[in-house]
């Protein structure tokens, strides 16, 4: 098929230079994730520095969401390295992952329905200990009520996911993601289905975040919005690395207004 | 966009065909629980026309797919081919000639291309020459007529997923989203279809996050923002308007 | 009335198995209905201070004026074992209050009749529910060795006169023999219990061998709680015969396939299967019919004493050979064919042979209550020690408490005439006689009525 | 006097005959829970029901003709009930289909505790004889059982690949969605693949009453036995509860006849702990969405 | 939560104020008391009368055993529920857990002589260690497979039973091993009602602290909760094992008592499995509370129906005869009306009647843990949800 012919290209174009674990707080070295036969992810490799806001772009498909499972431990990669805070962290699971200190927001936002906010953000300040008199006296609330206000949920604290807009869900999906109070945070496509002043908001709030110290991956399949946000971009499409640079690069790189924009979109 | 007038004036001051209105949908509310995913949403499709309708994702795009073709219940009225079909459910409404072809595809994965094809016109019968349009407006179709629909491309099974809804002789055809994730070699054969297909005489429906792919075939587009239209208009006319070219053109 | 009260005290305090609150079945026969006619003070009194072990005893004298027979029985409604036990013990009380003798000073004789629907639990349930509830003088019934087994506690707790009549398990009798104190309560009235069960089956194979030419038998057992000690006396006796064992098998309880068993049976050549089944007899004896297996069939088979069990299993059980405590058409006392053709009339049917050790039981327990002149447990136990009491299937009388088998009824084997004490068995056969079957008894000689016929295809 | 050749023959041939029915018993199962998407807890009191319903046929004196018509209409009857009084209402929640087909099971073995008793029954019987094979004898009955099976099984393959309504059924099972886009209604489809599931049960009840006699709990191991072939074959697939059927029934019956007869029903459970442990979408399933 | 512990302890003593309580509390209060005063009020004039009249037999001494066999069952229920209830993956074959204890503290009771309060916490151990062996392989295969591999545990467990009746004995069992307490009516009543509350007591406290929560959270989503840095893993092998180990000592415990013996039919049949699920569903699934009084419940009912002396005229059967049969009707017919469980209804009703219906939010924060009736959509319904999700991968899922 002419697509797999251009995949090849394309992966031989863009050699990435070796990754090393002290590359970045998080770094990944020829990550590679099939799927029965199909290959998802393609000898990826990239490093993430500490405090930057990094955008993770790619047409829908192009592999970004594995590429995050992978590191984040929901799938094992089939081959490459993972390294965290210069450790090696290939494979561990992802509640191990979020002890590190890496926490993430789901695409398809997944809050627990049959809780009110405030709870579903207490769930993430919890222990990981089985047997525990903490909680007969809710004695998270009063940070987990801190941390919604922070994310701007302090008037919607007892309604239920179910009752939230859209915007609220992915707020609640950040809540969260704080909870655990995570170094790096990977944002699973925020803007999508938000309005204009919308993603303005939210994307202050990431501001903010990283002028505190922390360090943002964004994930989105398009980059209304995301130009402005981020320091830096990556971009791969069917699984391998396009490009790599400022958002002001990627714009011009022809290799992603060839693969990215050239068929037609946007 | 006005709402809450009659779905017949509407569509007499609406319809820029001269098809007559085979589809009308007035002010129709659909929520999922507490969530309102529709807010009063008003369309209106002459018999032969393309319409579309974009918006980001979560903005009710295929909601509004599935209220038309009888997987949702909703408030207000939807009326097609002059029936009310609030309470019709999707099979008949395929007997009726109003398919979907839903966003996920719905195929029978572990049948053949043919088979596939073949229980398109479970309500139909006699089919030969509707195959034969089928296997010539996508040629990969027929060189692929054994195979398993699971183990195709995405493209392909796009492409079996609009071959089968033909096969029922549809007069409306609700496309939901069928450029999502294709490579862009594919995208021009199910755009060619597409066209072909309008040619044909069938009313379509495409709802559609690729707005420059909507643009390109529409003959009018409504745009929805959080369950609701915000812009309608012909492809020009929204070319123009700021706010999109703002918020889905790159601009 | 006993209560050794002195022995219990509050129930918590209490460790030991055997004492515990106290209880015994004529006080406590505050059923609810009662209660609340008494209604008062003292009998509510009476009912918590029993439960600390320290309340008055009734008197212990004389008949009441009502006296309940507690009955257990396998689903009496459709299980024809059941219903035998069952009806006899209505057939017996209406004897009890036609008779002017027995019990005379008793106003009414009531039965009580409950299901154990052969599970354990179900058994000491209902068991509870007619001493407790209902304040039952004695029981009587229990087919399932399983649930006689489950009742032994009980009984001892309620200190209750019981008389099996149904369940063949000596390990109710070692505990008579071993606690007897405790368990004394318990009697089997029959049938005699699984060890002498087994002993029969070989003293049979000994006294007709010649007639029925097994050779060789293959011993099929189900894996029941009653098979142990009739599987053992056989292992211990049948060495003494000139009759090879090609094959032994204990069965799994549930079997509904006797295919591959009864493959087995073929590849040992045996010339006949030498059964005891009780629960899965039905599949074993159709199968063995339908595929015409190309052995004799003989035994236990408790089912194919159901007089009903030709026309039940169409024919199927043709040929096969059971023991039997008796058939309607066997004189073994003068009593049984009166008693069978009684149940006859009043039921239109047969009784199966629970029915004759039932109405046996309770006559005899009447007899006995009624020499001492009390329903007093102990004085009945004592009396029932001494009691030789002529019945439907032969001589009651128990072995005494040294006895390994303490109060089960006394087996003892004769060929052509009737034994003074104790039971023998019946062997019987169907046999088609006019397109229906007949149970014919092949021994013993005194009341034999047909020779053996091997079936045709053997 | 029997060679190990003569052994392993008489093995193969009953195993084939058994599993033939294995096969009719698990496929009703299997076309339930591949089309509908329900588990249908209360198969084994269906096929518990077709052999009662031929027993009180044959009590009723309505000859064999109206024993086999029983046995096939009350259990086929019965299952359509209960799609259309209980499981249809429920096709969303399929743990309360669970739970209520099993307590439906319960109700059935429980009605016939209360009116006919734990003993078992024996029931008209279909063919009598014998027939000798390999130098072994086999009785006629389950040759007939072989081969009626076989045609059911074999009828209901030409029924669901050749004709509209069948090819029907395999569009719900491979998608509920897709077979309303193209104008099919599941629930008529479900409805006839209870009736069918019924029916066939009903067949197997009448088959292993005649062979083994019938009891109130028959239906539990045939149950399991229905779970294990699904399981091993794969969900939905009719060729695949053939197979699955075999590879049990040749299991079982060597266990039964080359150990003790005493693991009766042993085999199925292991084959399926393994199964779900190792392969859980089975030998033949589709494999999961991933 | 550590600002100041003076508040936390005016909380908690404000919590265990009977007054305080809301309405169903205190009628769950006065229900506990009236259970333990029942003996003592049982020989008081009057009342006495009244509760003997409530008790489901017609004699106090009966009744009180009738209710010990009802607590423990509720005790094994509530067990069903900290597993199945709380974390989704539903059992269908509990009897297991209530075996595999009653027949190890028997066998080492009878078979090695020790104490049967030595030998009950052996088949508590042996129960939790069964609980690992089904928990591990939940890990792998979930909803409707897990229920099969559950469903039929117990029946290799008797097939095993059956083939070495030498060591298990079979269909019959075990006999009759030495009793904890004794026979006496009021000591097994309280030995009954006091593992019964403790066992309460324990899943109350765990399933209302954040463990409670975080299992919950697992019904809803696991992916959320590995997401929030929790071990999903972790909480549901422990969520098998707690379920395994309070299944084997309501087991354990009940077959040293009068009322229970170690018999298949009595600890595994597939009618307890039956049963236990009823109880849980119709008493409310995810509340404890409602496993403890469905339990209770469905123990009870056919011994209520057993007193029954009416003989139902055309079948010529009495109530007491059909007693099991009518109590599956029974079932049929409230799971067709209840399914999200006759305690949430009631709950529900209750605070209707209250006009409390959807107000006190605060209250509900200081309320902690995750009480089941401010919770937004209900366990039977998240269950269902997951169920169907796995449904959809099987069956849905070509389209990727």
């Amino acid at each position: 098929m002419s697509a797999d012919a251009a995949t090849d290209e394309l992966a031989t174009a863009t050699t990435a230079e070796d990754v090393r674990p002290d590359d970045g707080i998080l770094a990944v070295e020829s990550l590679r994730k099939e799927f029965g036969g199909l290959v998802a992810v393609d000898d990826l490799s990239f490093a993430v520095q500490e405090q930057e806001i990094l955008g993770f772009i790619g047409p829908n498909g192009a592999g970004k969401s594995t590429t995050f499972n992978c590191v984040t431990g929901t799938y094992p990669p089939t081959a490459g390295t993972v390294w965290y805070k210069g450790e090696q962290v290939t494979g561990t699971p992802p509640h191990k992952m979020v002890k590190r200190g890496m926490a993430r927001t789901f695409q398809s936002f997944a809050p627990l329905e049959d809780r009110t906010v405030l709870k579903n953000v207490a769930l993430s300040m919890m222990n990981d200990t089985l047997v525990t008199v903490e909680g007969l006296l809710g004695e998270f609330h009063d940070e987990a009520r801190a941390i919604c206000e922070r994310v701007g949920l302090d008037d919607r604290l007892y309604q239920t996911p179910a009752e939230l807009p859209h915007a609220g869900m992915l707020r609640l999906e950040l809540g969260r993601a704080l909870g655990t109070d995570p170094d790096l945070l990977l944002v699973d496509e925020p803007f999508a289905g938000l309005s204009g002043p919308e993603v303005e908001s939210v994307s202050d709030l990431l501001l903010d975040l990283r002028d505190e110290g922390m360090t943002l991956v964004v994930v989105d399949h398009n980059m209304r919005g995301l130009l402005q946000l981020i320091d830096r971009a990556i971009v791969i499409n069917f699984g391998s690395l396009l490009a790599n640079g400022s958002p002001d690069e990627i714009k011009n790189n022809p290799d992603v207004q060839e693969a990215y924009l050239g068929g037609g979109l946007e | 966009m006005s709402s809450g007038t009659g779905s017949e004036t509407e569509a007499a001051v609406d319809s820029r065909t001269s098809g007559e209105s085979i589809l009308s949908v007035d002010d129709v509310h659909v929520s999922y629980g507490k969530v309102q995913a529709l807010n009063g949403v008003d369309l209106d499709i002459g018999s032969g026309e393309l319409i579309s309708v974009i918006g980001p994702n979560g903005a009710g795009k295929s909601t509004l797919a599935n209220s038309i073709s009888g997987f949702l219940p909703y408030d207000g009225s939807i009326d097609y081919g002059g029936d009310e079909i609030e309470e019709v459910a999707p099979e008949s409404l395929v007997e009726r000639g109003l398919i979907q072809c839903t966003e996920k595809r719905d195929l029978f994965g572990f049948m053949s291309v043919e088979d596939n094809l073949d229980l398109g016109t479970y309500v139909r019968g006699d089919y030969a020459e509707r195959l034969e349009f089928v296997y010539d407006l996508f040629p990969t179709l027929e060189e692929r007529r054994d195979q398993h629909a699971h183990t195709m491309s995405g493209g392909e099974q796009q492409m079996l997923a609009i071959g089968r809804a033909l096969m029922s002789d549809p007069e409306l055809l609700v496309l939901d989203e069928p450029t999502l994730g294709l490579a862009p070699v594919i995208l021009d054969d199910i755009s060619e279809g597409i066209d072909r297909i309008q040619d044909e005489g069938v009313t379509i429906l495409l709802c559609e996050q690729n707005v420059t792919f909507a643009m390109n075939h529409a003959d009018r587009i409504n745009l929805l923002e959080n369950g609701e239209i915000v812009r309608q208009g012909s492809p020009d006319e929204l070319r123009d308007d700021d706010y999109i070219r703002e918020s889905y053109l790159g601009g | 009335m006993v209560n050794d009260g002195s022995s219990g005290s509050a129930g918590a305090a209490n460790g030991s198995k055997n004492t515990g609150d106290e209880y015994n079945g004529n006080r406590s026969k505050l059923n609810r209905r009662r209660f609340i006619q008494a209604a008062g003070v003292g009998a509510a009194a009476t009912g918590f201070a029993g439960c600390l072990g320290g309340g008055p005893g009734e008197s212990s004298e004389g008949i009441p004026s009502e006296v309940t027979l507690g009955v257990l029985a396998p689903a009496p409604e459709n299980n024809p074992i059941g219903a035998a036990i069952a009806n006899s013990a209505e057939l017996a009380a209406e004897k009890l209050n036609n008779s002017s003798d027995l019990l005379g000073d008793a106003d009414s004789v009531s039965v009580s009749i409950k299901n154990t629907q052969e599970s354990p639990s179900t058994g000491r349930q209902r068991y509870r529910e007619l001493t407790l509830d209902e304040g039952a003088n004695m029981t009587t019934g229990v087919f399932t060795s399983e649930v006689l087994l489950q009742l032994m506690d009980p009984i001892s707790q309620q200190q209750t006169v019981h008389m099996t009549s149904g369940a063949a398990s000596p390990k109710a009798s070692n505990q008579v023999n071993e606690e007897y104190d405790k368990y004394k309560y318990h009697f089997r009235a029959g049938p005699i219990n699984g060890y002498h069960l087994g002993q029969n089956m070989v003293d049979f194979l000994e006294a007709k061998g010649n007639d029925l030419g097994w050779e060789s038998v293959a011993l099929l057992v189900e894996n029941y709680e009653w098979t142990n000690p009739v599987q053992q006396a056989i292992d211990d006796h049948i060495g003494d015969l000139d009759v090879d064992v090609v094959m032994e098998e204990r069965y799994a309880s549930g079997t509904s396939n006797f295919g591959p068993i009864y493959d087995s049976v073929e590849e040992s050549g045996a010339d006949a299967a030498f059964v005891a089944m009780a629960h899965t007899g039905t599949p074993a004896v159709v199968q063995w019919a339908r595929d015409q297996r190309p052995f004799e069939f003989g035994g236990i088979h408790v089912l194919t004493q159901l007089p009903a069990y030709y026309s039940q299993t169409g024919g199927a059980c043709r040929f096969t050979v059971s023991q039997n405590t008796a058939t309607p058409q066997s004189e073994l006392t003068d009593k049984t064919l009166q008693y069978a053709q009684d149940y006859n009339s009043a039921y239109g049917g047969f009784p199966v042979y629970t029915g004759y050790i039932t109405h046996d039981a309770i006559m005899q327990w009447a007899t006995v209550a009624t020499e001492r002149g009390t329903v007093n447990a102990d004085e009945v136990v004592s009396g029932l020690e001494e009691s030789s009491y002529t019945g439907t299937a032969g001589s009651l009388d128990y072995y005494g408490k040294d006895h390994e088998y303490a109060h089960d009824i006394k087996y003892n084997f004769r060929t052509d005439s009737p034994p003074e004490t104790g039971v023998n068995p019946v062997f019987q056969q169907w046999q088609e006689s006019d397109g229906s079957g007949t149970q014919e008894v092949l021994h013993p000689e005194y009341v034999s009525s047909a020779d053996y016929q091997a079936p045709p295809w053997v | 006097m029997a060679s190990t050749l003569s052994v392993a023959l008489t093995i193969i041939v009953q195993a084939a005959m058994i599993s033939a029915l294995y096969a009719l018993i698990a496929i009703g199962f299997t076309l339930i829970f591949g089309v509908g998407g329900v588990l249908n807890l209360a198969h084994g009191a269906t096929i518990t029901m077709g052999a009662f319903s031929a027993y009180y046929a044959g009590q009723l004196g309505l000859g064999l003709p109206g024993a086999v018509l029983a046995s096939v209409a009350v259990p086929a009857i019965f299952a359509g009930l209960l799609y259309l009084g209980m499981v249809k209402r429920l096709e969303e929640e399929p743990i309360m289909v669970m739970i209520t087909t099993l307590v439906v099971s319960v109700v059935i073995e429980q009605a016939i505790v209360v009116f006919e008793g734990t003993t078992s029954r024996s029931i008209p019987q279909l063919i009598e004889g014998q027939f000798s094979l390999a130098g072994a004898t086999f009785q006629n009955l389950l040759g007939v059982m072989f081969v009626v099976s076989w045609i059911i099984i074999g009828l209901l393959f030409l029924f669901v690949n050749y004709t509209k309504t069948g090819k029907g059924i395999l569009a719900v099972s491979m998608s509920h969605k897709g077979a309303s886009l193209v104008g099919i209604q599941s629930s008529r489809i479900n409805l006839i693949t209870w009736i069918i599931a019924g029916a066939f049960a009903g067949i197997a009840g009448l088959f292993l009453g005649s062979w083994l006699t019938a009891d109130f709990a028959m239906g539990q191991a045939q149950l399991v036995l229905s779970f294990s072939i699904v399981v091993v074959g794969g969900i939905g697939s009719i060729r695949g509860s053939v197979v699955g059927a075999y590879l049990i029934g040749f299991l079982e019956i060597a266990t039964t006849n080359l150990i003790s007869s005493s693991l009766q029903g042993l085999a199925p459970l292991v084959v399926l702990v393994v199964v779900l442990l190792v392969k859980p979408e089975g030998l033949f399933g589709r494999e999961f969405a991933e | 939560m550590t600002d100041n512990d003076t508040s936390r302890l005016r909380l908690l003593l404000g919590r265990l104020n009977p007054l305080g309580l809301p309405l169903r509390q205190k009628i769950g209060v006065f229900g506990l008391a009236f259970l333990i005063a029942m003996p003592l009020l049982v020989s008081l004039p009057v009342v006495g009368r009244f509760v003997v009249m409530i008790l489901p037999a017609s004699s106090w001494e009966l009744g009180l055993y009738n209710l010990a066999a009802a607590l423990f069952f509720g005790m094994f229920a509530m067990s069903w529920d900290a597993v199945s209830g709380y974390t989704g993956e539903i059992s269908f074959g509990h009897g297991l857990f209530f075996a595999v204890g009653g027949y190890t503290s028997a066998m080492l009771n009878m078979g090695h002589g020790l104490s049967p309060w030595v030998s009950v916490l052996g088949g508590v151990l042996l129960a939790a260690v069964a609980g690992v062996m089904i928990g591990v392989p939940a890990l792998r295969i979930e909803g409707p497979y897990l229920s099969l591999v559950t469903l039929v545990a117990p029946l290799i467990l008797l097939q095993v039973f059956i083939y070495m009746s030498d060591i298990f004995g079979g269909e019959q069992g075990l006999g009759n091993p030495e009793n904890l307490v004794g026979l006496g009516f009021v000591s097994n009543y309280f030995l009954a009602l006091g593992l019964f509350l403790a066992v309460f007591v324990l899943l109350w406290a765990l399933t209302r602290s954040n463990t409670g929560s975080i299992l919950t959270a697992i019904r809803e989503d696991e992916n959320a909760v590995s997401a929030a840095g929790l071990s999903t893993a972790k909480f549901k092998i422990f969520a098998f094992v707690l379920s395994g180990a309070i299944g084997g000592l309501a087991g354990a415990a009940y077959v040293h008592t009068p009322v229970g013996s170690p018999t298949p039919s009595e600890l595994m049949s597939v009618i307890i499995n039956v049963e236990v699920i009823i109880a849980a569903v119709l008493g409310g699934m995810g509340t404890i509370v409602g496993a403890a009084l469905g339990g209770l419940f469905v123990a009870m009912l056919p011994d209520y129906l057993n007193l029954v002396e009416f003989t139902v005229p055309v079948i010529g059967k009495s109530i007491s005869e059909m007693s099991f049969f009518l109590f599956a009707i029974v079932t049929l017919f409230l799971l067709n009306i209840f399914p999200g469980g006759v305690l949430r209804w009631g709950i529900a009703l209750g605070r209707r009647a209250t006009g409390r219906d959807g107000g006190g939010k605060e209250g509900m924060a200081a309320d902690g843990g995750q009480s089941p009736e401010d919770a937004g959509t209900n366990p039977v319904a998240q269950t269902m949800e997951r169920y169907q999700e796995y449904y959809d991968n099987m069956f849905g899922g070509d389209d990727k």
